[in-house]
């Protein structure tokens, strides 16, 4: 081989190796375990290792669990893995207002910490949501949804 | 010897040993720039509990990320000074014209890099264990496996980085500019994965992170190796 | 509206095929570019705004996507090109890859920022943070961060040809990140949605949406262009010969 | 609390988004004005390649 067919072919095989690496991280297995945020089931599955971090919980608010506080400035409801009634799922309490879209059975990620009674205090809730666009179904108009709200949000 | 060298070129790993046990020679003579390090990481770990204050959960909690950073702050400054006891005497000319591939330079002072951040973080590691009240959950030989692929994978860019940034102006800004965000990635993978072999790993998530450190080590390596001539040259 | 979007889609494909591949129509071309750019993105403007019905969860703020997703969109392409210059430039030495390199990658920088605020300020009102370290928010910021520094070895280093290889390697190093943003949302849980796909959103959305997109490519491509003949020229200007020797006139006193 | 905060509250947890169009106005007019601002940049250094007698 000729000095420069050898540097070529030295510098495919380092390329080769390089895109070879990157192409496991991307669909190899490793991505499995590596979590931005828990799911409910892997959360309970930590046991006492669990109380006192600071721990991302994600999952759905489950159908009938939400409980406002008078004020609707804190709000109790149990995150659960999926839509599934009989999945796994934890009492979550949290001291900040959600965000508008907030409901159930949206997706939800709290940031906070499990304390010993199971339940998972938070301050920090982000809504999830997913790549599904759709317009409001038949008849329905974005300006008929306020419930009770003001003339002054209305008007934006 | 010399002879030979004008015969045939040697091998591209041999050569790579060569200069890599001269790096580590020079360095022996001395000591000088490994006790600066040494310094430095103590002082920066130091630095990061007098600034939190006397939480030792926090400390504990953190300790792997807190270690790497100083180790990474450190590091800084072996890779700049690797280039610039070449530049002192104009020694990285001689390197060149030694009838080798230059990728044997990018493995011996790489490898070199690598040896002296490991080094480093064997040193760091009662330290670190002392003062943030950590204990090693799964083992020293865990321990170091982790330690030693964190720091090849500082090394590869760190050399490449420095080789660049040496000849540049303002190269020690250019150099953690040029690095910091290129290791995030491994930065990330190798403190998640130090933490767990700390902490104990109960999700087995360990070789995950681990999997993803040798993904990236690999990944900085070939690319370095690959473009690394086109650094050097003329 | 699809058709005609279709058909936009295909003129601005053909037009920056002949750019590519015809260079006497260069002078030219990115005029259309620019005119097709500068029809389209008001437009896009108006039927993202106005147009396009709103959205059953988000209401109207999912409006923001029309100009975010292309914005981040046109940002990764100009890196791309930034990375294919730089792989070009290590292969085979030419001002026109180095040039082109350092144009896609300050047009990717400047698209990137932008198009990271726009996320921010979509991710308040539906996420409810403005920011989170989640795992394609947090890439892409390495990505952001990583191209300044290719910016500002450029700045750094004064010797052209040096400065060219240098930043070429640079360039491929670092495109190793463009992947990791790419696939992050799928790789990983991410509070970030991943991409959507023409199932996933309505069609009258999906057409604004990709009206949206063409424009703003329209624009990248105009961008590119002109960053591409700054940095030329001035590479031109810095390899000429110091008051270059043969025409001394009076004007060459500098 | 404000009356803000109240008509803001009282809009919490029915899942959607109502109005917002503060948002949407500053991510077009961001959108807008940043890509005006880099094309008046390339237009003031159109000239910065030619060489220094034509700036003189």
């Amino acid at each position: 081989m000729t000095p420069g067919a050898r540097n070529r072919f030295i510098l495919a095989v380092a390329l080769l190796v390089a895109a070879g690496a990157l192409a496991f991280i991307a669909f190899g297995d490793i991505g499995k375990n590596l979590v931005y945020y828990w799911s409910p089931s892997e959360m309970l599955a930590q046991g006492e290792r669990a109380f006192g971090p600071t721990i991302r919980l994600g999952g759905v608010v489950q159908p009938g669990s939400v409980e406002w506080s008078a004020q609707k400035t804190s709000v109790k409801f149990r995150v659960a893995d999926s839509h599934k009634s009989e999945s796994a799922s934890v009492v979550v309490h949290c001291e900040q207002t959600p965000p508008q879209m907030f409901r159930e059975g949206i997706g939800v990620v709290v940031e906070g910490t499990l304390d010993k009674s199971q339940v998972f205090k938070s301050k920090r809730l982000m809504v999830n949501h997913s790549n599904e666009y759709r317009p409001p179904k038949e008849g329905e108009k974005p300006a008929d949804w306020k419930g009770s709200v003001s003339e002054a949000a209305e008007q934006k | 010897m010399s002879a030979s060298f004008a015969i045939r070129p040697i091998g591209l790993l041999r050569a790579a040993g060569i200069i890599l046990g001269k790096d580590l020679l020079i360095e022996w003579r001395t000591r000088a720039r490994i006790n600066a390090l040494v310094f430095f990481a103590v002082a920066t770990l130091l630095l990061f509990s007098f600034a939190l204050g006397p939480d030792v959960d926090l400390l504990r909690q953190n300790a792997a990320g807190y270690m790497w950073l100083g180790i990474l702050f450190a590091s800084v400054l072996s890779l700049s000074e690797s280039f610039r006891v070449e530049a002192e005497n104009a020694t990285l000319e001689g390197l060149k014209l030694v009838p080798t591939d230059p990728r044997a330079v990018f493995l011996g002072k790489a490898c070199g890099n690598a040896v002296m951040i490991f080094a480093l973080c064997l040193i760091l590691l009662p330290v670190m264990v002392a003062i943030y009240d950590v204990s090693i959950a799964e083992g020293l030989p865990k321990l170091s496996l982790v330690l030693a692929i964190g720091c090849l994978a500082i090394s590869a860019p760190g050399t490449i980085f420095a080789a660049i940034s040496a000849n540049a102006r303002a190269r020690d800004v250019l150099l953690p500019l040029l690095l910091f965000p290129m290791l995030v990635p491994a930065l990330l993978s190798v403190v998640k994965a130090t933490a767990l072999v700390l902490q104990g790993d109960l999700q087995d998530s360990l070789r995950s992170w681990l999997g993803l450190l040798c993904c990236f080590s690999v990944i900085y390596w070939a690319l370095g190796f690959a473009v690394f001539p086109k650094v050097i040259e003329d | 509206m699809l058709y005609v979007t279709i058909a936009l889609f295909a003129l601005a494909v053909g037009l920056f095929a002949l750019h590519l591949f015809w260079a006497k129509a260069r002078g030219w071309v990115w005029k259309a570019v620019a005119v097709l750019g500068g029809a389209m993105l008001p437009a896009g403007a108006y039927f993202g705004l106005s147009w396009a019905p709103s959205e059953q969860d988000m209401g109207e703020v999912y409006r923001i996507i029309f100009v975010h997703v292309p914005m981040v969109w046109a940002a990764l392409l100009a890196l791309v090109v930034n990375f294919v210059a730089s792989a070009a430039y290590l292969f085979k030495r030419s001002w026109t890859s180095d040039s082109l390199g350092e144009a896609g990658a300050e047009v990717g920088v400047v698209f990137g920022v932008v198009g990271l605020l726009l996320g921010s300020i979509w991710g308040r009102p539906t996420w409810g943070v403005w920011w989170d370290w989640d795992p394609r928010l947090t890439t892409t910021a390495i990505m952001l961060v990583l191209y300044t520094g290719y910016l500002a070895l450029r700045k750094f280093v004064d010797d052209p040809e040096k400065r060219a290889t240098w930043s070429a390697v640079v360039g491929v190093i670092a495109a190793v990140d463009l992947p990791i943003v790419w696939f992050s949302v799928r790789w990983w849980k991410s509070i970030h949605q991943v991409q959507s796909n023409p199932k996933t959103i309505d069609r009258s959305m999906f057409v604004v949406l990709v009206f949206n997109v063409v424009a703003f490519m329209c624009a990248l491509f105009v961008y590119l262009w002109h960053r591409f003949l700054i940095a030329k020229a001035a590479r031109a200007r810095e390899v000429a010969l110091p008051s270059a020797l043969p025409p001394a006139g009076p004007q060459e006193a500098a | 609390m404000s009356f803000l905060t109240h008509a803001m509250l009282a809009q919490v947890g029915q899942g959607r988004i109502e109005g917002g169009w503060e948002y949407i106005w500053a991510a077009y007019g961001l959108t807008w004005l940043s890509l005006a601002l880099y094309g008046v940049s390339l237009w003031l250094r159109r000239r910065s390649g030619e060489p220094p007698k034509e700036l003189s």
